[in-house]
């Protein structure tokens, strides 16, 4: 699965993608897999509520299942515009 | 969806350009605002290429759907911008003005808040941060 | 107030360029639609010379009391215009948004019910007629 | 005194302007005047609900007073934008 992150969670994990082999069954579930893998994952992860994710392409919430998904990505509320 | 910069008049002036069904056009421009000390030297877009398209283009059908326009653009730069600079700018096009102002606001409240793109500030000073997102941002969803 | 015909491109283009201290820019663009049947000739606008320059002064100067602006553009022709053609446009530069697009709004709500112009529509039948207020213009005073 | 006419009430006066020696001290007084003038006057002011007045081009309504007023104009409801 690829694990993509954006602007400062990018730069607290340190890298802008990832592909990694999970059996997370939901977004919270992968999240906990990267919580427990190292120090800034469980910073980067640290509160949720100031983090949005989309799964393949999509917004979502974190109690998303990941049944066949691609790609997860994981960010900062979006400040366009 | 771009990195090159745009010129507001010549978009403003395409848009819905001999139509004749169509009686009011609105247009909004975002422009890059210096900060209140005047050393802000960059404005840096990032944003998620594959699914920014996909927002966009669904924001702009959600628009589409709910008013009756003519015609939508939507142009939303990324990359590296300058104090003065154009971000971004959606135009609508309707019969009546009504339809053209609100969907074009509707446009501007989704692109804050739903559209992938993260600004970072640079200063001259040299300082570096991202900018937050508002709380009353994602308020302005709540009245659609 | 102009006879003349104007460029929407280079006055979007033009108004509020080079400020670093406006973040949102909204325009408002009147075109001439043609009718239901396609028989429209000639948009005929009749103003009010003398009173036309005042009201305008003061639906603008009213917005800048009421909305932090930066700038505010109202342009409005007068005499005979044909389908597709350019009736009026404002433009409104301020910090945000939210302030730019509700003074456009207040200010093409005062141009439509509040400004000495009329329209006459022509077709290419040979009829002529006065364009009737609409309530909904008159009632859309009332959210301000 | 100045009185202007704009749009349908221009012609159905048959002239845009036109002076007058007056003692009306609103424009209601006035109104009354003009329509017992002519049955063209009569008919453009038969209906004031579809009218509106502005004194020295300032928009007012029927019961404001005349006093040094130099301009008064009759027009219908206005469509600009």
């Amino acid at each position: 699965m690829d694990i993509v992150y954006f602007a400062w969670v990018r730069e607290r994990i340190g890298r802008p993608k990832e592909k990694i082999d999970t059996d997370a069954r939901t977004v919270t579930e992968l999240v906990e897999e990267l919580r427990a893998r190292e120090e800034r994952y469980a910073l980067a992860f640290s509160d949720l509520s100031a983090l949005r994710v989309a799964v393949d392409q999509e917004l979502t919430d974190f109690d998303a299942p990941l049944d066949g998904a691609r790609e997860v990505a994981f960010f900062p509320p979006m400040t366009g515009g | 969806m771009q990195d090159a910069p745009f010129d507001l008049g010549a978009e403003a002036a395409a848009f819905a350009a001999g139509r004749k069904d169509l009686g009011a056009v609105v247009t909004f421009t975002g422009v890059v605002r210096d900060n209140a000390a005047g050393t802000l030297q960059a404005m840096q877009i990032e944003h998620y290429p594959g699914m920014t398209e996909k927002a966009l283009t669904k924001i702009a059908e959600e628009a589409a759907a709910r008013w009756s326009l003519g015609d939508v653009l939507v142009i939303h730069r990324y990359g590296d911008l300058t104090p003065g600079e154009l971000i971004m700018m959606v135009a609508t096009a309707a019969r009546h003005r009504k339809d053209a102002f609100e969907a074009a606001e509707y446009l501007m409240d989704y692109l804050k808040s739903r559209a992938p793109f993260w600004k970072r500030e640079i200063t001259t000073t040299g300082e570096s941060s991202w900018v937050a997102a508002k709380d009353e941002d994602e308020d302005a969803l709540k009245r659609w």
